[in-house]
């Protein structure tokens, strides 16, 4: 049919082009994302660390070279060290709970048992929220004084409780909130993840006389351990994001208690006008975040089982 | 002491009917083997005896206790799970040792049993791999040897060799034998393999669509197959059946064949008579199938040679055409030494049967007709 | 083998059989305690929800009398109505759909093309290139934003579609998650599609696309939800009210009511209605996208 | 008409005295934009006379649109307030056909604030911003606005019959920036119901007989709390205006800028103790920033008996109340220090005329500012809010005289305003970033008191401390 | 018109040599079948026809024209693959349509076409099923129908079988046969499976490790295996390799195994002398080996009945012990009909076979001595 005869000389030329042709493909395929990804990830994170050599004026003409004063600012003020801080705490307060609660309720429908798809539904359910329709919600529930926990407690001749305007509670609720919102994520992830685990496992681990708790710590916390890992990581990368439920419920305050470090950048940015001094904040924060993912697939990467 | 019996014993998935009204009593140290096609319920009856699935109705009764309901951890068995079923993230040693670390026997202890299990099925320098370090082979192995720690007094094993190449296949089925010999054990073994069914057991247990076939000693199934099922489904190349009109004659009956017919001795008409049937299905092993001289035409489609021996195909002449087939007429295999003389293909040919190696069946039970 | 050192093992150690109606009953109370466990856990995810609605529908006082309070009111759906006259959330929620739909579909379709590369087509710099994209996954959006905002001020994009959709066209998330639904293809089955005739398009289109269907459904949840739920970039670059999302709608729309409770709350209620119906219905495929693979690194 | 593109930098106008400052830097390096101007319109000479102020702002350009122009009016207005202010500009859409005027709600003063400033480094501007009269420095230093004089220079406008202080609140060197509009001041909320029942007679006047009242309150068991405290730090500038005590140095920043503030003294521990007492002793509760009205609902709820807020609350307080039959409000000035030698400062917010606007937008703006001004509409803008009517002419306006028979809580604002005296300390303070003061040095101290118990003189010292570093980071950064 | 050589063609992958400087002539219309074990190259010879994967040195040639760099699409072939490859998300219609479609075939005569093809096969019925829902066999000739609508003049198939069910597998085989004869076409076949090598093809080609190591009629291979490997791979039960002592006696050459010793004629000393060699490989075939009377002590290990034949594993006396093993000693398989009287377990026994029965091989190189 269509054979062509090729030249035995002309064998490399053919190959390379053949070659160039398949990187042409290449290249014309990934250009949409290249665009993307260059003017607004590669280009602007650049920019980010140009900008923090700068200090400006509020209204944006002003502009004066400091150097490193910002970096060194930022790193030595007590107030992004405490946003720091924060930080750390939420995420120590958010991710391993939203782990914790997202699996045991996957673990707790992963059953077989009439009406499961119900449960199912419910469980990840508060994927369907926002960051600003869980704030919103979380209202009804901690407000001094809509708030159903404060109309019980009141109803019970208690004082109400400031949840989100008390230093000791506001991270709390803020965490409550991130941990709610999160589950409906963390649980179908963590469903997907079980139903993917043979069976023929846990039989056998059955006859072997293994109880359930050891099925569970035996089997299926490591063979889910990428899964985990995975959550473990995205959770804490996002932990470290966190914004909406700050800027809805909190401020920031009281006294920077909620004073998450994103919340810092973009009030350093967008209300104190410092662009400067909020691009040095986000190339400390991008480090950290650096680090900290590498330290987590360092120390975790060890306990994590990655299949046959 | 630890047969295992089943009484009756059903398992119905919503509308499958998985297996049907069981009645089986394996005894003690018996090498029990489970064969019929895919979907006919062996894997099914093995995890009704491990408990890992519940039976609908009946009973099961494990060295003459009822364990109907008794929790698979409870239950005195191993299994060999088809894939293995090992843990991925434990190592060889850990795997072994896991059904002794969940009885509480000290790490000591354990250590020295997994070791006995794993030197005795040659494991003993894979024990810090993991499973998927191993070998096909290898991991059959180590699953054997998971099972073997426990010293249980009956074992299950769901196709354990299905996965394995030719050549470790033959050598573990050796192997398989030994074992039992020396463990006096009851093993239950599930396959689909024709050459594991006949070889390995001392009993063959055939299923089809959940109910029992046929039970008996491989010979027996192989040489006096209870109905058209078990005929057509021990044996490779599998016995040849073709139907036959019942003519009576003085002296005995006539099977008319295409053009040809056979001949059966008195014996047998009063089998036949009493059936009271017009045509009957003859099976014919293609090993008892003589070509030469015989009251049946053919002609010969093709020859495979395997070396040691031929298959001859031949269509025999005056039977039916099948649509949907690519080559017309009733096909029969002829099984022939390589020292016999081989046809050409095309060639017409007669065939014939010594009158004791010829089965016939009711074509519509399906159920043997025996003088 | 030391026969002795095993424990107690054997069938007639059980615990003798139990009769089936004592096993029944066992058995029923253990799938009753579990129906409990679940129903409490249900319970407790669905309160904020629950509570949300309740006070939807409860005016002024009301809303403050407990218990009363845990109860709606009348069905009174009237403040729904209210909160499409008050605060033009009808505007914000096409929005919100019109610029997650425009991110859904470009991301669905600038992962697809880039998963093909990194999956099938081999290039010097391929590996580079991909772990260039992964990088991107380690920056968070807030590090870029104030030089984004500049970037944004400069096209001209503050108030506009583009400037809501087009910086987020791009994921290298969904690329991973595509690439490994490709990587999933047989490789048999590219064999095949060369010698029926087919390039690489004709393959991308006609067999690894439809394959990876169940991948490129949870991409489109996931895209959907996430970009639906956008918050920080849209509050930023959105002062014109035609142009606001629904998060920053509810957003201005709490702050604007700070006494109408059950205002704020019909508009939540209002603002997560299309996205619940949207996880009921692909639900399955969210799950089953990611059960192929996709998470298991 | 002509020039549609109006000049964006009125770097000719300017506000400030130039103050000796010595701190200049080195001459800034820009990395972008080379053309920046490196002074700042603080740092201009003075003196441009009105005349020449007058040609930014063509008052006649309207005649010369062709078809109706439509500015764009941000503002912050929630609730009751913005139904009425929506409605007044219905009417005034209504009432001609040449301006069309769109608002648009930016949150609150803050919000609004920092999506101006945002703007300003690009994107899309509206004509008139409603910005709190703590912007006033900013707004000056912005370079973004046209200033109101340059109209009412054009126009011969009057202020005669305006309350004087409104005016002189927003002036700077004799040039006016924003248009007064919604104008305010604190006063007492108080449930005379739980008063009574507490044996508490006429409403407290001071600080000291808060407290008195707060104790008879607790004591009574009538509420768990005498008083309802947000973390506003206005109430606390307004305790200085009353005192007629000066907030910040250069004469309340209104001569020189200003570098430091003036509260450490001894007037500054007796406010801080009583509020730091006043929580610490259980006597009044600390509800958060009140941006969510937790103050008033603590009245409503029987937490507190007391609270102070803006006169701009009392219309939606006076309508929630209805639903609460145990609540009676009654409102009275707010309370002194002691001394009332200076009067309440002008609060709430004013108008801005954004510098990106054609001549035509310009004229609108002026055309529809000093309607919503007119005796009528701040008539109807008083009763339907509370904010005080800044005309004197609209208090005989029979909507006002019926509405102060009729609710005589509506005039309290009024009467503590004209009350007051004129001069630096009871114009107000002018600081920069007054609205960042506030919030990283006033509420921090605050709800160290409030929530940890930090001594009142450690709170005020470390209040002090933040607030000089506040000043002294926007005077650096804007090269004063 | 569509021969395929090989010339020189080898290929690496990075360090694994997957084909070794393969010289073959696949004549126009012949059967030819590849095997080798598993990784031996078979798949990657078939793909480099295929033009699928590029040879790193050599050349191709396809109806005599070198087609080493054309494009897959560009040569005339088809293939059938292991897995059949058959796209899950169209119909039997529109997976026998597609490589028509790439063609701009018009519809109308696609659709024509696609019928042909697919009454053919017998797919009648089923053209608007998926394949997850036909059987596996159906699945086969779907992938048959999509190769064959493009009527190629060379057909490549790697281990199509490989995934059916015995039964199936037997019909498959001979309908496959059949179409080969019907088309003319030039067939090459890739399978590991024993069976299938020695009767589907005109010619088998045996490779190992990339490396040709004989190509021959099928029953040419069978008897005269070029070399150990050969031996050991073609034929099963294997042929019985046992390593023998070389003794000079006068008149022949006796080779020693365990306690006994086989006499070789005349004819064998010359070829034996000629290697100098001092041990030798012996092979016999199971069916050669006759139990009786013989020079070779063993005691029977297993008997293993598969009905119409009996293989019985023996253990040589005086061999050696192999570590690892359940069994010591050599073992040699016999194959005997059933009708022959089957020995019991644990009997000694004496073997004995034919000289013109035994194949001698070199140990070393592996090389079979010819006499
Ligand atoms: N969990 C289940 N739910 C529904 N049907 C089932 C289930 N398990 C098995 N079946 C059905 O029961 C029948 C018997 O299945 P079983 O697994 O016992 O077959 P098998 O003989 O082991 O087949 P194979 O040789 O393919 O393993 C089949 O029709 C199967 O589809
Ligand atoms: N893409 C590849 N990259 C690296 N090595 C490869 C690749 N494909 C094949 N090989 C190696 O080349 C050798 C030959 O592989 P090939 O697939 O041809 O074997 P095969 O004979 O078909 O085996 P099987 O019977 O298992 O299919 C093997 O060692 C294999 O591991
Ligand atoms: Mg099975
Ligand atoms: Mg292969």
């Amino acid at each position: 049919m269509n054979r062509r005869p090729v030249n035995d000389r002309a064998r490399t030329r053919t190959r390379t082009r053949r070659r160039w042709r398949e990187r042409g493909l290449a290249f014309t395929l990934l250009l949409p994302s290249l665009l993307v990804f260059g003017v607004f990830v590669f280009y602007p994170f650049a920019r980010t660390f140009w900008l923090g050599f700068f200090e400006t004026d509020p209204f944006g003409g002003r502009r004066t070279f400091v150097g490193l004063d910002q970096y060194t600012d930022t790193l030595t003020s007590s107030s992004f060290r405490n946003s720091l801080w924060v930080t750390l705490k939420f995420t120590l307060l958010t991710v391993p709970t939203g782990l914790a609660l997202g699996l045991g309720l996957a673990i707790l429908a992963h059953q077989k048992l009439r009406g499961m798809g119900f449960y199912r539904t419910v469980f990840s359910s508060t994927v369907a929220t926002s960051v600003a329709v869980a704030s919103l919600m979380f209202i009804s529930l901690l407000s001094p004084s809509v708030g159903l926990i404060n109309q019980a407690i009141r109803w019970f001749g208690g004082e109400p409780i400031f949840f989100l305007q008390s230093p000791g509670w506001a991270l709390v609720a803020i965490s409550a909130v991130t941990v709610w919102q999160n589950l409906g994520i963390i649980f179908i992830v963590t469903s997907a993840g079980l139903q993917s685990l043979p069976d023929d496992l846990y039989e056998s681990a059955r006859l072997d006389g293994a109880s359930a708790w050891s099925r569970f710590v035996d089997i299926t916390v490591p063979l889910l351990s990428p899964t985990l890992l995975f959550g473990f990581v995205v959770l804490t990368i996002t932990s470290f994001q966190t914004f909406g439920q700050v800027d809805l419920l909190t401020n920031g305050g009281p006294l920077e208690a909620t004073n998450l470090i994103v919340f810092s950048i973009f009030e350093t940015a967008f209300r104190d006008f410092n662009p400067g001094s909020a691009a040095a904040q986000a190339v400390v924060l991008f480090f950290i975040v650096l680090v900290l993912t590498a330290v987590q697939f360092k120390i975790l990467e060890r306990r994590v089982f990655y299949g046959r | 002491m630890a047969g295992v019996s089943f009484n009756g014993t059903s398992k119905h998935f919503d509308d499958v009917v998985a297996l049907d009204q069981l009645d089986l009593e394996i005894p003690d140290g018996e090498f029990l083997v489970l064969v019929g096609p895919s979907g006919c319920g062996k894997s099914t009856a093995l995890r009704i005896i491990a408990g890992l699935e519940e039976a609908t109705e009946g009973t099961l009764h494990i060295g003459g206790v009822d364990v109907t309901d008794v929790e698979p951890q409870h239950r005195d068995l191993a299994m060999v799970f088809q894939s293995y079923a090992l843990y991925p993230h434990k190592t060889v040693r850990q795997n072994i040792e896991f059904p002794l670390k969940s009885r509480k026997v000290p790490p000591a202890d354990r250590r020295a049993e997994a070791e006995t299990a794993a030197t005795m099925l040659g494991l003993g320098e894979l024990m810090d791999r993991r499973p998927g370090q191993l070998s096909g082979g290898q991991r059959q192995r180590v699953a054997l040897a998971r099972a073997l720690v426990r010293r249980p007094e009956v074992f299950l094993m769901d196709e354990p060799l299905s996965n394995l190449d030719a050549k470790t296949r033959v050598q573990t089925r050796a192997e398989l034998s030994e074992l039992h010999a020396t463990l006096g054990a009851t093993f239950i073994y599930v396959t689909h393999d024709q050459v594991e069914a006949m070889t390995m057991g001392t009993r063959i247990a055939v299923l089809d669509q959940g109910r029992l076939q046929q039970v008996g000693a491989p010979d027996d199934v192989y040489d006096r197959p209870a109905n058209l099922f078990v005929a057509g489904f021990i044996g490779s190349p599998p016995m040849n059946i073709v139907e036959a009109a019942v003519e009576r004659i003085d002296g005995g009956i006539r099977l008319a064949i295409g053009t040809g017919a056979f001949d059966l001795p008195e014996s047998w008409g009063a089998a036949v008579s009493a059936t009271g049937i017009e045509r009957v299905a003859i099976g014919i092993r293609p090993e008892h199938l003589r070509i030469g001289d015989g009251p049946i035409d053919g002609v010969v489609r093709t020859v495979e040679s395997l070396g040691h021996e031929r298959h001859i195909v031949c269509e025999l002449a005056g039977t039916d055409h099948r649509p949907g087939d690519l080559v017309p007429g009733d096909l029969v295999i002829v099984r022939q030494s390589a020292d016999d003389p081989a046809p050409r293909m095309g060639e017409a040919i007669h065939l014939g049967a010594e009158a004791r190696h010829l089965h016939l069946f009711d074509p519509d039970s399906g159920e043997r007709i025996d003088p | 083998m030391a026969v002795e050192t095993i424990p107690a093992s054997a069938p007639r150690a059980v615990p003798p059989t139990v009769s089936p109606e004592r096993r029944r009953r066992r058995r029923r109370v253990r799938s009753f305690l579990n129906y409990v466990a679940l129903t409490i856990a249900a319970v407790v995810v669905l309160t904020p929800i629950y509570v949300t609605i309740a006070f939807s529908l409860q005016t002024g006082p009301q809303a403050l009398q407990f218990p009363g309070s845990m109860w709606p009111g009348e069905l009174d759906l009237s403040v729904f109505r209210r909160v499409f006259e008050v605060s033009g959330i009808g505007r914000y929620l096409f929005n919100s759909a019109l610029v997650a739909a425009l991110i859904t579909v470009g991301q669905v379709l600038t992962s697809i093309t880039a998963a093909y590369v990194f999956a099938e087509l081999e290039f010097k710099g391929r590996n580079l290139l991909f772990v260039a994209f992964l990088a991107t996954l380690m920056v968070p959006a807030e590090v870029t934003i104030v030089a984004n905002y500049d970037t944004i001020v400069s096209f001209g994009w503050l108030d506009s579609y583009q400037g809501l959709v087009v910086p987020f066209l791009a994921t290298a998330f969904g690329t991973f998650l595509i690439r490994q639904a490709f990587m999933g293809i047989p490789r048999d089955l590219r064999d095949a599609a060369k010698l029926d005739g087919y390039g690489h398009m004709g393959f991308l289109w006609s067999v690894a696309v439809p394959l990876a269907r169940p991948a490129i459904a949870a991409l489109s949840v996931f895209s959907f939800l996430l970009a639906w739920n956008q918050y920080l970039w849209p509050l930023l670059i959105t002062n014109d009210d035609d142009f606001r999302t629904v998060q920053i709608g509810l957003r201005t729309l709490a702050s604007s009511n700070i006494t109408e409770f059950n205002l704020v709350f019909a508009g939540t209620v209002v603002a997560s209605i299309p996205i619940f119906v949207l996880l009921i219905v692909f639900q399955k495929q969210l799950v089953r996208g990611l059960t192929s693979g996709a998470v298991k690194g | 008409g002509g020039d549609d593109d109006a000049d964006p930098a009125p770097a000719t106008t300017e506000a400030d005295t130039p103050a000796p400052d010595p701190d200049d830097g080195p001459a800034p390096t820009d990395p972008d934009s080379g053309d920046a101007p490196a002074t700042t319109a603080a740092d201009a000479p003075d003196g441009d006379p009105p005349s020449e102020l007058a040609a930014l702002c063509p008052v006649d350009a309207l005649d010369d649109a062709d078809g109706a122009v439509t500015i764009e009016f941000w503002h912050s207005m929630t609730v009751e307030l913005e139904e009425t202010l929506r409605s007044l500009v219905t009417d005034y859409n209504a009432s001609q056909d040449r301006v069309q005027v769109n608002l648009v709600f930016q949150g609150s003063y803050n919000e609004s604030l920092d999506k101006y400033l945002t703007a300003l480094r690009g994107g899309t501007r509206p004509n008139i911003v409603q910005l709190e009269e703590t912007a006033l420095q900013l707004g000056v230093d912005s370079d973004g606005f046209v200033p109101l004089q340059a109209c009412v220079d054009a126009s011969g406008y009057s202020f005669d019959d305006y309350i004087q202080r409104t005016v002189s609140a927003y002036t700077v060197d004799d040039v006016l920036w924003p248009m007064p509009f919604n104008t305010s001041n604190p006063i007492l909320y108080a449930n005379r119901a739980a008063l009574d029942a507490a044996g508490v007679g006429p409403l407290p006047t001071t600080l000291a007989e808060i407290r008195t009242a707060a104790e008879a309150i607790v004591e009574s068991g009538v509420a768990p709390n005498g008083l309802s405290l947000t973390s506003s730090s206005w109430i606390i500038e307004q305790l200085f205006g009353l005192a007629d005590v000066e907030y910040v140095n250069g004469a309340n920043g209104r001569e020189t800028r200003a570098t430091e503030v003036l509260f450490d003294s001894e007037l500054g521990l007796e406010v801080f103790t009583w509020l730091h007492d006043m929580v610490n002793d259980g006597l009044a509760t600390y509800v958060g920033s009140g941006d969510d009205a937790e103050h008033f609902i603590a009245l409503a709820l029987g937490q507190a008996a007391m609270t102070i807020d803006t006169t701009a609350a009392l219309r939606s307080v006076l309508i929630g109340a209805r639903d609460f039959p145990d609540v009676q409000v009654e409102v009275g000035p707010m309370p002194s220090i002691g001394s009332r030698d200076g009067g309440v400062l002008v609060g709430g917010a004013a108008l801005w005329l954004d510098a990106e606007t054609s001549d035509e937008q310009r004229a609108a703006a002026w055309d529809f500012m000093t309607w919503l001004n007119e005796p009528e509409q701040q008539a109807t803008w008083h009763a339907g809010t509370g904010y005080v009517p800044i005309r004197q002419s609209a208090i005989e306006l029979p909507a006002v005289t019926d509405l102060w028979a009729e609710e005589p809580e509506f005039r309290t604002a009024y009467d503590q305003l004209v009350a007051g005296i004129e001069s630096s300390a009871t114009a107000g303070p002018v600081i920069g970033n007054h609205a960042q003061l506030r919030e990283r040095a006033m509420v921090p101290a605050f709800e160290q008191m409030y929530l940890n118990a930090m001594p009142p003189e450690t709170a005020l010292q470390q209040a002090v401390a933040e607030a000089n570093a506040v000043i002294a980071d926007y005077n650096r950064r804007t090269g004063n």
